[in-house]
């Protein structure tokens, strides 16, 4: 590990905890980009870290407007850390659009650097500034830092023969440069890496190196701060560390489930934010005999993974919300047909299209219920972007055991978002258990049930003497054959949904975060871990008897749920929705779980959670999210 | 090829040299066939169990997958692995399955309700994509299991239970659409010429790539006789094109009648010389002959049967498990290096 | 009313107050109209009825084997009833594999008829008897009725002319003499019915009126009969009656609904079992303005329901379980859109394509929960077949009032059971309110809502100044343009649950069966009400202080439900799935419903909820269906 | 038509004679257009909206249905009604719409993802009714919403997002399904071309019964000069043929080469004589020339561009209108007699 010499040593270092810096700018102007190599920096420097990437709705918006933002966040700090923060303590702004959609949210006497040239009369009619608030005294609260990124690069870069918009492309690396001076961060893993992406492109590496040197440089010369931050690295567990995204982590989850299995992992899907990547990211494995199918529509992707799980192979679909309302009718025919069949649902904000780069958790219950009929299933929920490795195997060890569907229920929150990841030993993830069926003479009954997992025997076409007839009708029991019997449907109907709950034999004991009684249980399940985990942690630290609860699996319960959840004065369950896990809960216990929803596109704050625990406490009034009147009433 | 990461059954080999002798016996199962007595189905399974052994595929290496709807009942009377799915997606399943599993010989089964209404656009892409299915749509212009609605390929007019002052949509052809899609193999046969019905199957199963098959199909329920006019025995020689691959386009008891082409307008002529007759070509890559074929319609023309196109093209499932066999071609990848692929850095 | 004149006055004629009677036989001997023909001659005659046709499979099955066995049931009685009967007293027996599938049911002591000549080796075979059931005296507890039918017919129509084949066909006249007679019924109202019915063939007609007089005079003549038996009228309530489906009703209501609102109705579709019936009725209805598009799918259909409904029409999507599955997704557009738009599902046995024929209540979570994101729609479930008309009108009342989707819950037992109706005054129902928008000048916000019921305002296009743009992406509640604000979106998806919510101030006092608080509350939705209501009077008969109330309007719940549920020690819930309706009580209320599921394509039979209300009141022990063992294990 | 039962909106009229006097700045709403610069789309826009004060419709009249994709974000450009649907189902919306409000102009916008991807089937079906309705597909061989998968008319080996070593699917050609499917007008265009985008537009907005046409679009962020080869300005004389009811098919910067028909197949021939080439004929009843253009794939053939076929044919919506009208004709019915329509009897 690298530490920088601090070639000023006159300026004053002051040591930080945690800090979370936002970048933001139009969608052209490179902001991931930027916010990525300053997490990448980090990680390496041996901070814990949590970023949050929020891109501008699905549509294309005009250079310089308001919907046109794209902003990354990022918290790094010397202690463990949870969320990618509440509020940015540093608000990089590339343009006036940004600064609007923005400022907001950075915490008071936060430290604001803009791009002053951006802020021309064109750019702030486009973002509706009736005067340059860079002049009018509105952002005093702030510590203002005007820097002329646009120039100082173009200045940078005037030997280089590039265009003036090309070289407005490496505006992005200025400002990088001169946040890592800052934070006193070497320029050593960005140089090693735009090496790496610009290789043919020799001419573009050299503007983004030079540019990025003229920001640090900048911020070593220009005495525009007062200041610069140190925040030690973390007390991280020893090991070999990467970078991981949450649909990153899940495609390499398949692909590990895939390899322990022995079996080929077949991917049907039709892309769709923000589950595309995960096709991206398998469509390249094909090393490992994965086969990616990018079908015509969403249920061509759910039955080419029925028909490969059919063939023995591992059927893997994924999508969005409205591609699981598509896939319905489908995964019913896995349910009926007792096949292994993943589903992924990486969830964004609906309802319909709703808002499709935002996150949500509102599809819960439609993965639990949106099927006709008797439709159980099982469901898993990764909590973190690195849980989802994990999560993808234990959805495929699932599926594969009790011959049954799975639905993997991850969102956009955990699917975008990244961390640094501790390599785990591959080698010692136990194989995953399967077996096909095997011709033993005589008749065979496609509906004979494993006596403990109560799973079908897996017949592939192949095998001589195991001929058989599967489909969406009703099957008898003893044979296989149609039936229409009473009894029969009774029964195989309970077998199935029995099926489902016997997986939860297998749960591991819930951890429980504080201790396993009190006055208060915060639980949760998906992208919200990080953001309970620290307001529960904070509220123990005033001294409150809180502890929380995050789901992974939550179809079937883990089996000491109830009784844990009886230890508790009270229930409180946050969720992005207007209330799924809390009513499974209050249904099944009876437990007077309190829902505290948000349904926002945005995750939770720490501090929107901590606000209803006080509540609950009574350390405070009644909590109220900011988004009055909840009538939603406009007008008269 | 691939035996990494392939599914671990060893005996899934088409034609191997120690092939039982099957006979039709050996393709009929043990369930009691449920079709209305008199119905069309009958024959085409007949003939389907009849083709089977002669196809030098082992019995477990064959797959019938079917839709919803009285012909998608079919895969329960052929001794083989079946799989009834759902309304309209008989074709993504046997996407799925034949591209993880391109050993096996796959069949689809549909009818004009199933494959052209519902399952339509699964249809367009299977065709497009040429995966090495055989996929035999029974059009009998009725939805048969719902108890008689007009389907896509009702004639305009047609009263059924949901139009009972007729229906106001034109039909569609299930050839045209395969030909646009660009189906490998496209053919056209009845129920009730059983040898023609045969030949056919015959050919499509043997066709590599995708093979589209419309059976015309008589529902003796909900619309009964709905090809008589040029199915019947009697009229058949004058009534229908049998399509015979490099032989002139002759049809009638005696050989009469011919097809001759005007500018690009087929035309009906009598009583021609046999060299003015336009020539059958199934396997021009170009498919304009079938196009044209497609578009004859009765009674203005004879209705065409036999195998419009044949061409060969590579399969899908090929392509792909090329570019899984390319990948592979270092050897057996270490999953340990994928992990450890991009950026890492130690904390120690 | 006629009584018809008893010709042998010297036999014995015992009054009975209800009578069950079964008709069976295969698909093709004709059950469902022999059911339908008594069933007319008993309304006529004044008795109270009720009916339950039980179709074989959607798949056809050969002739004379038991997947083609065709049932129709009805009860009929000189009290009011509830349901068909739990078992026949009655069974009429065409052929061995109707004597096979359904004696098990008869009562002991029941009256069999069968048709002995179709006891031959071929069909005794086919119905895998190995011997002959009317000799070996099996069926010895029975009261035994062998009649020639076949033969009898053909003799009767030896003098017709017609093939054996043909006169085959008349076989199920002949039975429906012989019962007719049974029960002192004239012969007028089939009669009336076979002259209109066949009108054109006369021969046919010809030939069923010659069976149905020879099989009445047989019964007249034959002394096989111990007694003849009668059920006097019922003390119906004056009025012009007249017989109604549950899907007749069902498009009744519809159209009464559209020429109440002065709106045409357009019926987008795709044929499926049970729902088709719709389809046809509608289709015959052009006069009353209605357009029906028989879509290619189930997505076509609703989606240009939406079309229709975003024109100012009534647009109206009707399916079962596997097509609401498919149209989910566009469900969500016209949830976001906030168009007004009904969808039936006539619910069938599931999962996927299940059962198709037979009946389940599986479909309700479905209904609530099945689609992305936060997805609220109204639901509404008739409870009887008459009731279809009546909650289909209440449908559109609240869809063109509230600018909401409705889902009209229906099943299989409402929509293809029947029951006499006496017809309602039409014009005692109220117009249904809507109002399109129009052009006041200056800014159109088509998001804004009315104060009192949130609707937004209805835009058809077509009128000057109001053009605007809708979709599926969240909108501005101020503008109606794009709008990704969190705290927009927070509201908006509020204000769609609140408008759901607020339909509940309109929901009349629930109705309770018995007293208003005691130690038993039945509750249930849909199907279940005659066998519901049936058990709990029978209970109060026994001096136990149960009551039941059944839900008609699901979602929102009526709003006096939580009271009446507090005022009972113990709730039951009684339903054809593994638990809907009572998931959504206890989640909503916490009380500690018991659930009571049966899934096995059948109604609950009375006894079925006797057995369960006596277990949980104490009066016997634990209840069982007769289905165990529960876990479906097959084998070992 | 029917009065009685049809929508209470009284000036939706076709045509009036005080029809404003518009310019193209009535079509411009005040919605921000959200496209990357430089896109196709923006050409599109901007034709449409200078053709649609010439179509003598009421703007309040019209109506622009979409589903989801760049292209689908179209209807919030122009100044009337619109509607941004879901994925694949404009056409669905459009469909009922135009049943129960046949006064109505309405345009769908689809992608060639939206319309030939998720929505192909209904594209088949709604062709084959014939409704009144103009269907502009913007075909760029590209997902571009989604960020740059590749799409069903993408071409074989193209690597995309989702294809990182090339796709194994053979395109589908919009026009060729069009037809197949029995569409009455059938077009294709250019964005690059915007006196013919204009001219093409303005046809099939006047075409009475369903309008198709493609435009080739360039998504200069994903699928960059996907059709440069041929729409650039200096070769597009030599690469395009632009299709002309009545004349000659030739193109050529000086019209030098020809289209002929050498049996069934057509050939390009160099500096031919007028006459020998083929006369273009849209509006033939049968669609085999159609086909045969349709079929004319680039480089082996000029793209060829216009008016494939526009034919006359009775719409859906007014054979679905006419028999409402039927049943009508009897006088306004009353629905009490409904009611009491079949068998009643009276208790007293
Ligand atoms: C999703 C769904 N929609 C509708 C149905 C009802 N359905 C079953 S088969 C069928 C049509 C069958 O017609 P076709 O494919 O022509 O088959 P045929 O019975 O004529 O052989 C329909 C509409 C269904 N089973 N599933
Ligand atoms: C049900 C559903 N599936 C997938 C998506 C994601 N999606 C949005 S647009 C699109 C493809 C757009 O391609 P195209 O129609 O060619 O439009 P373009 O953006 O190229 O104009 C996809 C897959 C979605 N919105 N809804
Ligand atoms: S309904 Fe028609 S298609 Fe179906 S089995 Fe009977 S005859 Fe055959
Ligand atoms: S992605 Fe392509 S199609 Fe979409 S707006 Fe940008 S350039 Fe146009
Ligand atoms: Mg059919
Ligand atoms: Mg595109």
């Amino acid at each position: 590990m690298t530490t920088p010499t601090l070639t000023r040593p006159e300026q004053r270092v002051e040591e930080l905890e945690r800090v979370t810096i936002r970048f933001c700018g139009d969608s052209g102007d490179g902001m991931q980009l930027t916010g990525t190599q300053f997490t990448r920096t980090a990680a390496v420097y041996g901070n814990d870290l949590a970023t949050y990437p929020d891109f501008p709705a699905e549509i294309r918006a005009p250079t310089g407007s308001l919907p046109g933002v794209s902003g990354f966040q990022l918290s790094f700090a010397s202690t463990e850390i949870y969320t990618p923060g509440d509020a940015p303590d540093v608000l990089v702004a590339m343009n006036p659009a940004a600064l609007k959609t923005n400022v907001g949210d950075l915490v008071e006497t936060g430290l604001l650097i803009v791009d002053e040239a951006e802020f021309n009369a064109v750019n702030l009619k486009k973002a509706a500034y009736s005067s340059n608030p860079l002049d009018d005294g509105s952002l005093a609260k702030y510590q203002l830092i005007r820097i002329d990124i646009t120039h100082n690069t173009e200045k940078a870069l005037a030997e280089t023969g590039l265009s003036v918009k090309d070289k407005f492309r490496s505006r992005n690396f200025y400002a990088l440069g001169v946040i890592l001076w800052l934070y006193g961060r070497s320029l050593e893993t960005t140089t090693r890496w735009a090496e790496q992406q610009f290789k043919r492109r020799p001419d573009v590496l050299d503007a983004n190196l030079k540019a990025l040197s003229a920001g640090y440089n900048f911020g070593e010369t220009a005495e525009l701060f007062h200041a610069r931050y140190e925040v030690k690295p973390a007390p991280v567990k020893p090991g070999v560390y990467r970078h991981i995204s949450g649909n990153e982590a899940t495609a390499l989850g398949f692909v590990a489930a895939s390899v322990k299995a022995g079996l080929p992992l077949f991917y049907g899907s039709y892309p769709i934010t923000p589950a595309s990547d995960i096709l991206h990211e398998l469509s390249k494995l094909k090393s490992f005999g994965v086969k990616t199918f990018q079908a015509e529509d969403e249920i061509a992707a759910v039955g080419a993974a029925i028909g490969a799980a059919y063939g023995g192979a591992m059927g893997l679909t994924g999508t969005s919300g409205p591609g699981l309302a598509l896939k319905s009718e489908a995964i019913n025919l896995a349910v009926m047909t007792e096949l292994p069949l993943v589903i992924v649902d990486v969830q964004r904000a609906g309802p319909s299209t709703g808002m499709p780069t935002k996150v949500e958790q509102s599809d819960l219950l439609q993965a639990m219920y949106g099927r006709n009929g008797d439709s159980h299933v099982v469901i898993l929920a990764p909590q973190t972007p690195s849980d989802c490795y994990f999560m993808a195997i234990e959805a495929w060890r699932i599926a594969l055991k009790y011959m049954v569907p799975v639905i993997f229920l991850s969102d956009g929150y955990v699917a975008n978002g990244s961390e640094p990841w501790r390599i785990p030993d591959f080698d010692s993830i136990p194989k995953l258990e399967w077996k096909y069926a095997t011709n033993k003479g005589g008749f065979f009954n496609p509906y004979e049930r494993d006596p403990e997992t109560l799973a079908r025997p897996w017949a592939v076409p192949g095998q001589a003497g195991l001929e058989h007839r599967v489909g969406g009708i009703e099957k008898s029991s003893e044979t296989g054959d149609i039936s229409y019997d009473p009894g029969n449907h009774h029964r195989m109907t309970m077998a199935r949904k029995e099926r489902v709950e016997r997986v939860a034999r297998e749960i591991p004991p819930t951890e429980i975060n504080g201790p396993d009684s009190g006055d208060l249980l915060v639980v949760g399940w998906g992208g919200t871990y990080g953001a309970i985990t620290s307001a529960v942690n904070r509220a123990r630290g005033r001294g409150k008897k809180v502890s929380s609860l995050h789901l992974r699996y939550i179809n079937p319960f883990p089996p000491d749920l109830g009784e844990i959840l009886s230890r508790f004065d009270k229930v409180l369950v946050p969720e992005l929705n207007t209330g799924n896990l809390v009513w499974m809960l209050r249904a099944k216990y009876l437990v007077d779980a309190v829902p505290f929803n948000k349904i926002a596109g945005q995750p939770f704050k720490i501090r929107e959670i901590t606000g209803k625990i006080q509540e609950l406490l009574g350390e405070s009034g009644p909590y109220e999210l900011g988004f009055a009147p909840a009538s939603g009433l406009s007008g008269g | 090829m691939t035996t990494a990461y392939s599914v671990p059954i060893d005996n899934g080999s088409l034609i191997g040299d120690d092939l039982p002798v099957y006979t039709r016996k050996d393709f009929v199962s043990n369930q009691e066939v449920r079709w209305c007595p008199g119905c069309g189905d009958y024959g085409i399974l007949a003939q389907m169990q009849k083709m089977l052994p002669n196809l030098g595929v082992r019995r477990e290496d064959l797959v019938f997958i079917s839709g919803i709807g009285c012909s998608s009942r079919f895969p329960y009377y052929v001794e083989t692995y079946g799989f009834h799915s759902i309304h309209g997606r008989a074709l993504t399943l046997a996407s799925g399955l034949k591209v993880t599993r391109p050993e096996l010989k796959v069949f689809v089964i549909t009818g004009d309700g199933d494959g052209l209404s519902i399952g339509g656009n699964h249809l367009l892409h299977a065709m497009r994509r040429n995966l090495d299915l055989t996929v035999v749509l029974f059009n009998n212009r009725i939805y048969g299991l719902t108890k008689g609605q007009y389907s896509p390929t009702s004639e305009i007019g047609k009263i059924t239970k949901s139009s009972p002052v007729g229906t106001t949509e034109s039909p569609l052809s299930p050839i045209k659409i395969a030909l646009a899609a660009g189906a490998t193999f496209v053919a056209r046969t009845i129920d009730r010429d059983i040898k023609h019905l045969e030949q056919t199957l015959d050919a499509a199963a043997r066709h590599k790539g995708i093979s589209f098959v419309e059976v015309y199909q008589n529902c003796n329920v909900f619309n009964d006789n709905a090809f008589a006019a040029f199915t019947d025995k009697e009229v058949r020689q004058d009534k229908m094109l049998y399509l015979e691959n490099g032989k002139p386009m002759r049809f009638g008891s005696n050989n009469e009648h011919g097809i001759r082409l005007n500018g690009f307008m087929p035309e009906v002529v009598h009583d021609v010389a046999d060299d003015s007759s336009l020539i059958h070509h199934d396997t021009t890559a170009n498919p304009v002959l079938a196009s044209i074929l497609a578009g004859m319609d009765y009674p203005e023309y004879p209705v065409p049967v036999g195998i419009f196109r044949a061409v060969d093209a590579p399969t899908y499932e090929d392509l792909v498990s090329e570019q899984v066999a390319h990948a592979q071609a270092g050897g057996t990848p270490d999953f340990n290096s994928l992990l450890r692929g991009g950026e890492t850095w130690v904390v120690d």
